[in-house]
């Protein structure tokens, strides 16, 4: 897992873990998020020009490093890699990327799932948004709250 | 001498990232805050959404703090 | 979509689908399914030496088309791409590659676990294992048979 | 004259991937390589989990067929 501040290459990313899996791995789950010019919080089609992410150095690796820790409690996912970005990024750019290996798909993808999930609610990193209708902090949707609770019930 | 950090809005509301702060507990902190923040930062800083870390982790009580240790205000995350 | 027996670059698919998605995109979720050395249907742990997919040329094709077709039909995933690989293959190398790319990343984790559903038990392909135990012609899974079933009911 | 393909296990059954078959319609096709094969190929054609397409569609009825159609008998399929 790793916190910074340029862009990842997932191309890189795979092949490191494709290398750990070996022939142990029958599937390995990519999630990447990607800077939308649509300002999504705010719901009125505002163009976004910049996303910015900070962080709390330490604290957030911490809180990151305790989200995979709880995927690999909950499935048999033996690789995971998190990459998240901060700093300043443009639409379409990456932001985050979440790669699960497993021997089973489902594990993979629900972890893979899992772990977006409580990055989006529980990770120690805070959004601003500049778009046409300005400047703004973000916080989790509802809807990303939903979905973390749900896991909580499972 | 206690480091006191503020994070996204709450620095903004705040003006500085950081303060240093004699205090001896959290109660200690908050004391001072309202002292020296503007009432609008003050009640940013009081709202239920915003959780405390002393030295990186979260508290809900009032621990005594030493000389170099970290407190945080940290308003509602999102990442991903 | 498509159909083939030499190996694919994740990388290359990846880039391609960036482009074609821009700013639009706000998810992109890859999944990589690769030979296993465990022979995981027979479960008696002999060593899989290698794994032939066969396939039948132009309903194979079509048969994993509607798959994506429906997929299409039931979340907002408008960029989609499938390589399935047919022929020989050894233990750890890539056999088929489901990628999915929307706004929203539960439309594409969703549908991205529905076409991996779909192809293990309505895509016209057929597996056959060569494996310490000897060799044997594999079916989809009953839990394979439970997940497709699963998404009808939704 | 239609053609008559196998995948599989029942290609490897039927001991061929393909036969040139005279037949106007499925029943005679069934007719056919009822004669032609052994009992244990045949019998293995007849199974329930044993599906039938013409020129590439599924079939569940008698269609009629014409020269150049091509039937594929096929087994459980699986990918991913």
């Amino acid at each position: 897992m790793v916190i910074q501040q340029h862009d990842f290459d997932v191309a890189k990313i795979y092949d490191t873990m494709r290398n750990q899996a070996g022939s142990d791995a029958g599937a390995i789950v990519t999630f990447v998020g990607l800077v939308r010019d649509r300002n999504a919080i705010a719901g009125d089609g505002s163009t976004v020009s910049t996303l910015t992410l900070e962080h709390y150095p330490g604290m957030t690796e911490k809180s990151i490093a305790s989200i995979i820790d709880e995927a690999q409690q909950r499935w048999p996912v033996p690789w995971v890699n998190v990459v998240h970005r901060v700093g300043e990024m443009q639409p379409s750019e990456q932001i985050v990327l979440v790669m699960v290996g497993s021997a089973h798909r489902d594990a993979a993808f629900a972890a893979a799932e899992f772990i977006m999930d409580y990055l989006k609610t529980k990770a120690v990193l805070w959004k601003r948004e500049l778009s046409e209708a300005g400047e703004r902090w973000l916080e989790s949707t509802d809807q990303d709250a939903e979905r973390s609770k749900n896991w909580q019930q499972n | 001498m206690v480091t006191v950090k503020f994070f996204a809005q709450l620095r903004d509301a705040v003006g500085t990232d950081s303060l240093q702060i004699a205090a001896a507990d959290l109660e200690q902190v908050y004391a001072q805050l309202q002292q020296s923040l503007d009432s609008e930062a003050w009640e940013q800083l009081r709202q239920d959404n915003v959780r405390v870390a002393v030295n990186q982790n979260i508290v809900n009580t009032n621990p005594a703090l030493c000389h170099g240790d970290e407190v945080a205000f940290l308003p509602p995350v999102t990442g991903g």
